[in-house]
């Protein structure tokens, strides 16, 4: 057993990480931290879930989260999606194994991985919405956020959502406010077979090494460990049975990284589009200098007063003539 | 339990059967997990459904609901084919080389001694042969063919792979994998735990499926050890309390028995309890029962219980049946013989079989009491609610009270749990509006009740006007009042029976234990088992030491477990006949020389010579019974029957329909479906969700969000078959009612093949209602039969008939 | 009202509604009817509001201009508004400039003299009509980055086509717009700048005249046209 | 707009797509200023911890009941969250989705609040007071009890039974809640008494 996290003392301890422990923040340049706080992170074991729901629970109560009373659709999930409400969701595949040819029921509880790279954080415009702490943890302050949905493009796992209610994107904290105080996240707390755990990256990875371990004696061969190099791994792992192919677990993605069409958008498009409009404005400021302002002359005027009188303005000027003969 | 939910983890193997684990029980199904991940044990599961205790196990094999015993069967004569049997301990702790009586016999689905005209056996000669000497006639050799062993080895011989694959559907080779992976344990240093619910007791042959997994436990050598056992998971968080304290037709506190008509007094009463060892040396509990029972009387009426009254024998109800279970209650009710029904924190129109006749028998009362801290069905059966509830209020003449009460976050006092541990508990918050604690109900209709018949005299005033009340506040007797008064105490100086000088107690003082109780009215005590939770020196109960020396799982030091804070029952049986662990990495008790001791309290004298004494103390034998004599109604060996309504004929016994000794109402014989009757032809059972709790949880907006709405399983073949659509509507109906709820169509339910016909099941969850957070819908009490178990009326909701229809849903 | 010119025999979208001339001295010419200004104007304040709030949203460094708006929350909200009104404004622009914008025969020497313009020579250039070659680019390159603008803007627009599309076709829609959105600014740009380089040439956007001067010299073509027209003066 | 910008100020403008700062210090810094990032504040503190038991099923687990307000001092208490108890034994700290929705059960909106009575042939509840009820109740059974309790059997056996009125008992109740019942049913001779351990 992966020991229990004591209970909260109360009252309890100050916030153990905080502002100075940013490493990154949406839309601004900030100094990392000189010293990184040890990485956490939360395992869920896939072969150890029973798909309760627990999880679900705990988030919505910790969370104090009002999740609409929904309807069956024929299958198990409910809510069918992540909502602005429900940060965490379990998510059922029947999954008939082609080898043995025998049905298993492939349950996985999604939400937010805490990326390293967090694909969110990188697309947010808004200085301050999204916060990475040193830890790992990445948080979003509602207080920050615009409601644009740029998070939701920028996440590699369709994790954010925005909510009808405040227009502001909701998605897993890692439940901070607990961690902060030296506890795991609600969901990991509740979970009845420990098939989610929660402690220092390094812990969890070892964790992982040693269930993969007994899944391996128990015939699955491909078991391994979901921390996806592609966004720099995560802080939330998966120890899949089936690790080579993650997407059968719901989609989870096989080789997740940030969209090559944000990273574009967020990189060569904005540093080149500020530069071509600022080239622009500069060409015509430039082009003013040198030319001059195009001015009406007097001659003009006369010309159109003759015009106007019907005294014989000057012809059309031929465009087949050659240049430099002035009408 | 006869182990505890943390003692799951010292396993090699789990069997899940008749019980869904990880989703009825999912913090207790941790310690399965934990047995995986520490001891490489492996986790089997038989069900008709891939449940998601399936969805982390080794192996999964299908099985027709209904076909338990067969499938049981068949494993202990795979058991014994292939020798997979824990020879020393069958021999030494099982009544296997037991003699038994020549009358007995059991042929075409029958034992000896039916009377089709009463449903019942005689059954006297399902009996040991007993000796001159008083004692049971044994022959150690196993060669007797009247021998316990021979017979079982006869009795299931017709129970081959693939009579079980023709009978419960289960493929030949699985059955087979199942059967050795269970086999592996015979050995000495392998166990395997066995963890149940209701999917075995809720048949109308419920406590036999049990006995055959009990048997494969003796078999295999798995009672009594770390790791071993077999698992009641008990659903409530206090129904292994309220069955200790006995709230139930024919119990008194800690399994005593209210009298029966025949026991005319109680020097009859206590003669067939008098405890007459069938070996020699062997003790029991039960020696003491008269103590126990004067404690109690003395506890119930106090002064008023006098060795002159028979401590007021004549105080307690006589019964003239074996029970007036809730079936048998609702039958009356329904007959207009019951006029007044309480129902404290239950929901019987939801939790007892065939909604419409409990409808209708609770409109024929005169005053319907509803003590609970939620909205139920039944406190508004009355109420229109369409197609989901239909009533005519007008027409309904019952009166309803219906009265808040606390619930567990708002009192305090302690619930026991399945392991048998007692845990004390505290409130922590104001109740809403005027709920009142049950217990202050319960006095204060006792305080108006005794006065009215104080004042107006009336029918046998005495048991009432003369219930010991002994509180500071009787109109609100206290949480630790009360666990006092259960625990015991002494009324007066109690002396040493052999040395009349020495006082053992004061006056006033609690009891440390059972062991204290005397017969002379010396001592009160209210339930037995219960002594030694709140001694003198303090709440038991209420211990939190979480400290557990050898790792073991067994938490001494955490609340109280009855009996005497045991936590293994059958302990000594982890050891062999010389006293020594059969395997020393799972010592839990050990024979010194001179007396027993270890990590858990000795469920045996401390002093009792292991070569002497049978480790099985409850039972006469001292020994496991693998033939259970006449203890039970409907045969000492179990047999498969077919539930009352079936897919098919009984395989091994055509003539016989259901249990051939349950009890059946006669206007239920018309509501059952005929065997094989094309217009039900889908096997049904009804079972629980993680999700949700009974009909408690709907009322929780979490659990609603979780699973909002009603739903039915059925097959991807089945769905194709009807021409069913994921998520559509469906109406399922049997011959009692008709549902409507949504499609889940799965791959985790597979139509099997039943004595060569197709058999399609259909998965009906059972949590909906008209009331609560999720949405409207049914109970699946609507569709089932209402039968019970022929022991002990547990009804049989988990086999019946259906039939099944996409549909455009409930119109209202 | 019409735009048909039965004399000359030139293309007669080249004459919109309310051109006219008035003798001077000194000359001046109708050019854009109050109509036509105050959609325009219209036009380009959206179009102004929705380059400053886009370019908030656009990139962190000018996120301050959200203070503009109102902060963030209400940037977010005004932005895809605010393209609402300029689709709009643009769109009855469009019908009210179209004819006068298509391609004629002259675009392409202007087109081939277009480095003369720049250089000051611009009695190099070709008579041309009420639009110039560089006027028509920007008109219907506006028109063409507009339709784009809303089109990936109505698929970025969450908060009520959030479930049209998914959130690949969304990626994609938010780099189309990005990228239009630049480009459609360089195009402002240009034709602001061309405002402003052309003396003149704003008062025909304010007060719907020019001098005829400023006819004769950058739109003489037009001013022919205007001339001989029926009831024209010179007639 | 300016038709005659001047040069410099043209560029000034032209420019701001470059030069934020400029804007900046024209008052535009505020959106800027986003709130600092903090971690919300862990909301147990304040709170009054009990331990209690689930109310479900009989694993039993250990749970911490936090709550404003202390009964134990004579306050009104106010449930505020319910979690796991790390120390215990059995669960560890976990729950099920039914433990880990307590809370929610406590404050169900179908909680009962008042003593309510149906009357014969209504078609809806009626609020009444606890003297009420319990009177009505306690003179319904003595109505009953009278009537019909069976005090000899036909072979002139004393039986001393009650059998016209029934009593469910809960499943979740405390022993002691269950004792006190006990005594007080038995008391009265009623053998139609059971409780939930078959459902």
């Amino acid at each position: 057993m992966f020991p229990p996290i004591p209970n909260p003392t109360l009252p309890p301890p100050e916030p153990k990480f905080g502002e100075k422990d940013i490493m990154r923040r949406s839309a601004s340049n900030v100094t990392p931290p000189a010293e990184r706080l040890t990485e956490v992170a939360k395992l869920i074991d896939v072969t150890k879930c029973i798909g309760c729901k627990a999880c679900q629970a705990a988030c919505l109560e910790w969370n104090n989260l009002t999740e609409e009373v929904g309807f069956n659709h024929g299958v198990y999930e409910n809510p069918m999606d992540l909502t602005p409400d429900t940060f965490t969701l379990m998510r059922f595949t029947e999954w008939v194994n082609p080898e043995t040819e025998n049905l298993e029921w492939l349950i996985r509880k999604d939400g937010c991985m805490h990326c390293e790279d967090p694909g969110c954080l990188k697309a947010c415009p808004s200085p301050g919405a999204i916060v990475q702490y040193s830890n790992g943890i990445v948080d979003f302050q509602h207080e920050n956020c615009i409601g644009c949905g740029y998070c939701i493009k920028g996440c590699p796992f369709d994790i954010p959502r925005i909510s009808k209610v405040d227009h502001t994107a909701y998605k897993c904290t890692l439940c901070s406010d607990r961690v902060a105080v030296g506890q795991g996240p609600a969901c990991q707390k509740a979970c009845p077979t420990q098939a989610i755990v929660f402690g220092t990256k390094d812990e969890m990875k070892d964790w992982a090494d040693f269930r993969i371990k007994d899944l391996k004696s128990r015939g699955f061969e491909n078991a391994g460990l979901y921390d996806p190099q592609g966004v720099g791994g995560t802080h939330v792992m998966y120890v899949l049975h089936h690790a080579d192919k993650p997407s059968i677990y719901a989609g989870l993605p096989d080789n997740p990284r940030i969209s090559p069409i944000v990273e574009t958008w967020k990189g060569v498009t904005k540093y080149l589009g500020l530069a071509v409009m600022g080239f622009a404005a500069a060409a015509g400021a430039l082009h003013y200098f040198v030319a001059g302002p195009n001015k009406v002359t007097e001659e003009d005027e006369e010309n159109a007063e003759k015009l106007t009188e019907g005294k014989a303005p000057p012809p059309p000027a031929d465009p087949t003539q050659s240049q430099g003969h002035a009408p | 339990m006869t182990n505890s939910w943390t003692d799951i983890k010292n396993t090699d193997l789990v069997i899940i059967m008749g019980g869904n684990a990880a989703e009825a029980h999912p913090c207790g199904f941790k310690w399965v997990t934990e047995a995986k991940a520490n001891r490489g044990a492996k986790l089997i599961v038989v069900d008709p459904r891939y449940n998601r205790s399936a969805a982390v196990a080794d192996f999964y094999a299908p099985i027709r609901q209904g076909s338990d015993i067969a499938f049981l069967l068949g494993v202990i004569n795979q058991c014994i084919q292939n020798d997979k049997v824990q020879w020393d301990y069958v021999k030494a702790f099982t009544n296997a080389t037991y003699l038994v009586k020549d009358g007995f016999a059991y042929s075409d689905g029958l034992f000896t001694g039916y009377d089709e005209s009463k449903r019942d056996y005689n059954r006297d000669e399902w009996e040991y042969q007993i000796g001159e000497d008083g004692y049971v006639l044994t022959d150690d050799t196993l060669t007797n063919p009247r021998c316990v062993w021979n017979l079982l080895k006869q009795h299931v011989a017709v129970y081959t792979p693939e009579m079980v694959e023709r009978i419960c559907g289960t493929p030949k080779d699985k059955f087979l994998k199942v059967a050795q992976m269970m086999g592996e344990c015979s050995a000495p240093d392998k166990v395997m735990t066995s963890m149940y619910a209701l999917g075995w007791t809720q048949h109308s042959k419920g406590a036999q499926n049990i006995r055959c997994m009990a048997m494969i436990q003796l078999i295999l050598g798995n009672v009594g050890m770390r790791g071993g056992g077999v698992n009641a998971l008990r659903g409530h968080s206090n129904i292994q309390g309220l069955t200790d304290i006995g709230l139930m037709s024919n119990l008194i506190p800690g399994y005593l028995n209210i009298p029966t008509d025949k026991e005319t007094d109680f020097a009859t009463y206590m003669s067939t309890r008098a405890f007459k060892p069938l070996r020699p040396n062997q003790m029991s509990y039960w020696q003491n029962y008269k103590k126990f029972f004067v404690s109690f009387m003395k506890s119930m009426y106090g002064p008023a219980a006098t060795p002159e009254n028979d401590w007021a024998y004549d105080y307690l109800p006589k019964l003239d049946v074996s029970g007036y279970d809730v079936l048998r209650a609702f039958e009356m009710m329904k007959q207009g013989k019951m006029n007044l029904y309480f129902c404290q924190g239950f929901n019987p129109l939801q939790a007892f079989p065939n909604k419409a006749k409990l409808a209708e028998a609770l409109g024929k009362l005169k005053l319907l009491v509803i003590m609970d801290p939620l909205e139920t069905e039944t406190a508004r059966f009355w109420e229109d609610h369409g197609v989901f509830n239909k009533a005519d209020p007008s027409a309904v003449k019952t009166e309803v009270i219906q009265l808040p009460t606390t619930c567990f976050a708002e009192d305090e006092g302690a619930l026991v749990n399945s392991g048998r541990w007692l845990q004390w508990h505290w409130a922590a918050g104001t109740p809403p509006g005027e709920a009142k604690h049950d217990a202050w109900i319960m006095a204060q209709i006792h305080l108006r009740l005794k006065e009215l018949y104080r004042t107006e005299g009336g029918t046998f005033p005495d048991p009432i006007v003369n219930l010991n009340w002994p509180y500071a506040d009787p109109g609100e007797p206290t949480p630790e009042e009360l666990a006092k008064e259960m625990n015991g105490s002494a009324l007066v100086d109690v002396f040493d029976p052999n040395d009349p000088t020495k006082k053992v107690l004061e006056a006033g003082k609690q009891l440390s234990g059972f062991g204290q109780m005397r017969d002379d009215g010396t001592t009160a005590g209210g339930c037995w088992i219960f002594s030694g939770s709140w001694t003198e020196a303090g709440n038991m109960m209420a211990r939190r030491d979480n400290s557990d020396p050898g790792d073991t799982g067994a938490f001494l030091k955490w609340s109280f477990a009855w009996p005497a804070n045991r936590r293994i029952l059958y302990n000594r049986a982890s050891c062999d006949l010389d006293g020594k662990p059969w395997d020393s990495s799972r010592k839990l008790i050990e024979w010194d020389g001179a007396k027993w001791s270890g990590y858990d309290v000795p469920d045996i004298a401390p002093t009792a010579n292991p070569r002497d004494v049978g480790p099985f103390i409850m039972n006469p034998e001292g020994s496991g019974r693998l033939f259970v004599r006449k203890m039970m109604r409907d045969g000492p060996f179990p047999a498969h029957y077919e539930p009352f309504e079936s897919p098919v004929a009984n395989v091994v016994a055509p003539k016989v329909r259901g249990n051939p000794v349950a009890r059946v109402f006669p206007d239920d014989w018309k509501q059952f479906a005929d065997i094989g009757d094309p217009a039900f032809p889908y096997a049904g059972t009804s079972y629980r969700l993680t999700e949700h709790f009974h009909y408690w949880t709907k009322n929780n907006h979490v659990n609603a969000v979780l699973q909002p709405e009603q739903f039915v399983e059925i097959s991807e073949e089945l769905a194709k078959e009807k021409g069913i659509t994921l998520g559509g509507w469906v109406r399922v109906w049997s011959k009692r009612g008709e549902i409507y709820a949504k499609a889940v169509v799965t791959k985790r339910i597979k139509p099997m093949t039943i004595d060569g016909k197709t058999v399609h099941i259909v998965g009906v969850p059972i949590h909906w209602g008209f009331v609560g957070a999720a949405r409207k819908g049914f109970p699946a009490n609507v569709l089932t039969p209402f039968v019970g178990d022929a022991n002990i009326e547990t009804p049989e909701f988990k086999a019946f008939m259906v039939n099944i229809e996409p549909s455009t849903g409930p119109v209202a | 009202m019409t735009l048909h010119d039965p004399v000359a025999g030139v293309a007669p979208a080249d004459v919109e509604t309310g051109d006219a001339v008035h003798p001077g001295p000194p000359v001046t010419v109708d050019r854009y009817t109050l109509g036509a200004r105050i959609n325009h104007w219209i036009t380009a304040i959206s179009l102004v509001l929705l380059a400053l709030s886009g370019l908030a949203l656009f990139t962190p460094s000018l996120f301050f201009l959200t203070g503009l708006f109102g902060g963030g929350q209400m940037t977010r909200i005004l932005h895809p508004w605010i393209g609402v009104v300029l689709f709009c404004s643009f769109a009855i622009l469009f019908v009210r400039f179209f004819k006068a914008n298509l391609p004629a025969r002259e675009d392409v020497t202007w087109v081939a003299h277009s480095a003369d313009l720049l250089a000051g020579r611009e009695e190099k250039m070709p008579e041309v009509g009420k639009y110039n070659a560089g006027q028509k680019g920007v008109f219907w390159a506006m028109s063409a980055l507009i339709l784009i603008l809303i089109a990936s803007g109505i698929v970025m627009w969450d908060q009520y086509f959030f479930d049209l599309t998914t959130i690949e076709q969304k990626r994609i829609a938010i780099l189309v717009h990005s990228i239009t959105a630049v480009v459609i600014i360089c195009v402002w740009i240009v034709h602001v700048y061309a405002a402003i380089w052309v003396k003149g040439t704003i008062g025909a956007m304010t007060r719907g005249r020019v001098t005829g001067g400023w006819a004769w010299r950058h739109h003489r073509k037009w001013l022919r046209e205007l001339v001989r027209r029926p009831g024209a003066p010179a007639e | 707009m300016n038709m005659e910008l001047s040069r410099r100020a043209f560029l000034r403008t032209s420019g701001a797509g470059l030069a934020g700062t400029t804007l900046g210090a024209m008052g535009f810094g505020e959106a800027e200023a986003a709130t600092a990032a903090y971690i919300k504040p862990f909301h147990l503190a304040n709170t009054t911890e009990t331990r209690n038991t689930c109310t479900y099923c009989s694993v039993a687990c250990g749970i911490i009941i936090y709550s404003k307000g202390d009964l134990k001092k004579g306050e009104k208490a106010e449930i505020v969250h319910i979690e796991g108890d790390a120390d215990h034994p059995t669960n560890r700290g976990t729950l099920c989705p039914k433990g880990a929705a307590l809370r929610d059960i406590v404050h169900s909106a179908q909680r009962l609040q008042y003593p309510m009575l149906r009357k014969a042939g209504s078609d809806s509840f009626e609020r009444i007071s606890w003297d009420v009820a319990l009177d009505k109740i306690a003179r319904a059974m003595k109505d009953d009890r009278d009537a019909n309790f069976i005090a000899k059997n036909a072979d002139g056996t004393t039986v001393n039974r009650w059998l016209s009125t029934g009593f469910l008992a809960a499943s979740a109740t405390t022993n002691e809640t269950a004792f006190a019942t006990y005594k007080v049913v038995r008391s009265t001779g009623m053998l139609a008494f059971d409780n939930q351990a078959r459902v």
